[in-house]
């Protein structure tokens, strides 16, 4: 398993066919606490990522890949997760820079870019009940995970799903959730969700 | 069953994008436009007003929510005119913000007391 | 000439119905709405968040007005991919109130920090 | 001269042909502290106050005109004015009561309910660049003017002038014009001069 650009759009495809399917999970869980879209804000988005996926060369690195995926999300999203997700993959295309490809240590790096690029943007912290609630311990996770990327990956998907799980007896202090109160305790955060899916996607892409 | 908001703008659009925007967090409110004078133009209707806070008004009462001054002016004056003023509280909060708000809290069950309070809390979603 | 503003909201009929009613006291002022999705749907859309900045710069700046959190982090993104960021200001300001307070400013003449100053003031006429 | 419910109604419509003569002028000093609309809002209003003056009684008492006024005015209005004036006109005719006419100590009660109503809805004080800048000098000429309501009538439309003159310094801190801050200055509040024209017209009418 080597991650470099032809990976890296694998596992875009496999984002994109995840948030398809599992579409209307992610809106029943933004309808609970939220406006009912976040499934079809990322199907839209990733749905025109997979339009332009054929228009990148053949030989393209990691870094174009995640660039592109990042412009078309800021473009199509239309929620909350456009620009979230769009700065997240923007940070990690910087960071991936130049490399053919990613072994653990740049990795770490570029998980970490995009975790700091949703902070940055949204300014929630751990615990506010967000996407957040699932990067932070996949970083962390990942970081921790030693010298074998698909260990990384792995160790990283587990953490954000049990991240996700975790903001569930959480009160929301950003989004959209943050206008229920006591009321959000009891669901669980349909971004964390989607953060979860997309490391579970990169986990199991081969 | 719970609380309604009559939504006063001296615009038409801005009324009924309030109300579709609010509606999205609040499905099973009563959330009614009154935007513009009687022929649609700028300014602000005392009849739509009236209508908009009746139409609201499930017996738990109604909140209001204004644009400028003078959508302001004239919910007071229906206000005035209104068979039950108990049930009726004019929010000073920001039209769109605050309506998002109340109706959110509307949609919870809350109260008339706890509905107004809401809308004037500020809080900002991001 | 003067400070022009980008009015972005969820909503492409509150967006709409801001630019009127912000213009009927600043008719010189450009305003220009974002508002909705690509397809017009409730939401925001990045495209039409930066096609109004650019619309509305005539070269002494503009203010952005937004809606829900989400609408600020869609004009922050528009910021980060813009040719000259230091022209552009988002207000923390209610959208309605806001850009009323915020046009008035501008038709008058005043700076990109006055006119942000003049959004978030809070001022509502009555 | 008898302020009985028949010169009520020539008042009245004396002051609907005043507005329509002067819409423009009206409109055109709220086009330079406001939304250009005051002359249009008036005449919309008067006019439909005219529509339905035919409909009351022959023998209907002052309180009757102008409580007829007031719910009109109140329904067709459109901006600021429509609230303020019917108030103003519904608190004169409960100050008028059930009396077939108006003696100048009852005028100038009906007078003085109108300014307070203004001033319990509009929540402006003197000096804050409002209609009440014309009312508050009517009333206290009117109230200084002694028995003759001829007298008192014409003292009224007097000070209304000269207070709507004497907004022109001032800054607004109350309606539209409060938004523009010192650039308000020099230009007369549309709101003291219609109430200036409403006062003529009452001196005016015979
Ligand atoms: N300020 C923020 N910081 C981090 N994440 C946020 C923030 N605001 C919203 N989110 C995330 O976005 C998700 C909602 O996305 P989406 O439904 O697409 O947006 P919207 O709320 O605009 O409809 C939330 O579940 C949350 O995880
Ligand atoms: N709060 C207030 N108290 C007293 N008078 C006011 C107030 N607000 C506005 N006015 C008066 O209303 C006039 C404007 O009336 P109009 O143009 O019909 O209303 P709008 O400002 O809603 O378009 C102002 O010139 C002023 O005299
Ligand atoms: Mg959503
Ligand atoms: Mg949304
Ligand atoms: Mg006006
Ligand atoms: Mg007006």
């Amino acid at each position: 398993m080597t991650l470099d650009g032809a990976w890296t759009r694998r596992w875009v495809e496999a984002v994109a066919a995840e948030v398809s399917r599992r579409k209307a999970e992610l809106t029943a869980l933004d309808r609970a606490i939220g406006d009912a879209d976040h499934g079809e804000n990322l199907d839209r988005g990733f749905q025109a990522v997979l339009g332009k996926l054929d228009a990148l060369d053949d030989g393209a690195t990691p870094a174009a890949v995640l660039r592109l995926v990042a412009t078309t999300l800021i473009s199509t999203v239309g929620g909350a997760a456009g620009p979230l997700y769009g700065t997240a993959f923007l940070k990690a295309s910087m960071a991936a820079g130049d490399r053919d490809e990613l072994d653990a240590p740049a990795l770490v790096e570029v998980l970490t870019a995009a975790r700091d690029g949703i902070v940055a943007r949204g300014k929630a912290e751990s615990g506010d009940k967000t996407m957040v609630d699932a990067w932070t311990p996949a970083v962390e996770a990942a970081s921790a995970a030693g010298d074998d990327v698909r260990a990384a990956l792995a160790a990283a998907a587990a953490a954000a799903a049990e991240g996700a799980v975790a903001t569930e007896p959480l009160v929301a202090h950003k989004g959209r959730a943050s206008y229920l109160g006591e009321r959000a305790v009891g669901h669980r955060d349909p971004g964390a969700e989607s953060t979860a899916l997309i490391l579970a996607a990169a986990a199991e892409t081969t | 069953m719970t609380v309604g908001l009559a939504i006063v703008s001296h615009s038409v659009r801005i009324a009924e994008g309030v109300v579709e925007l609010a509606a999205q967090m609040a499905p099973s409110v009563a959330i009614v436009a009154a935007g513009g004078t009687d022929d649609g133009g700028l300014g602000t209707s005392f009849d739509r007003v009236q209508a908009a806070i009746a139409e609201a008004d499930s017996g738990d009462g109604v909140v209001v929510l204004c644009d400028l001054g003078s959508a302001v002016l004239t919910a007071q004056t229906a206000l005035d005119f209104a068979e039950a003023p108990e049930r009726i509280r004019i929010a000073d909060a920001p039209l769109v913000e605050g309506a998002v708000a109340a109706a959110v809290a509307a949609e919870g069950g809350a109260g008339l007391e706890q509905v107004v309070a809401a809308a004037e809390s500020g809080l900002q979603g991001a």
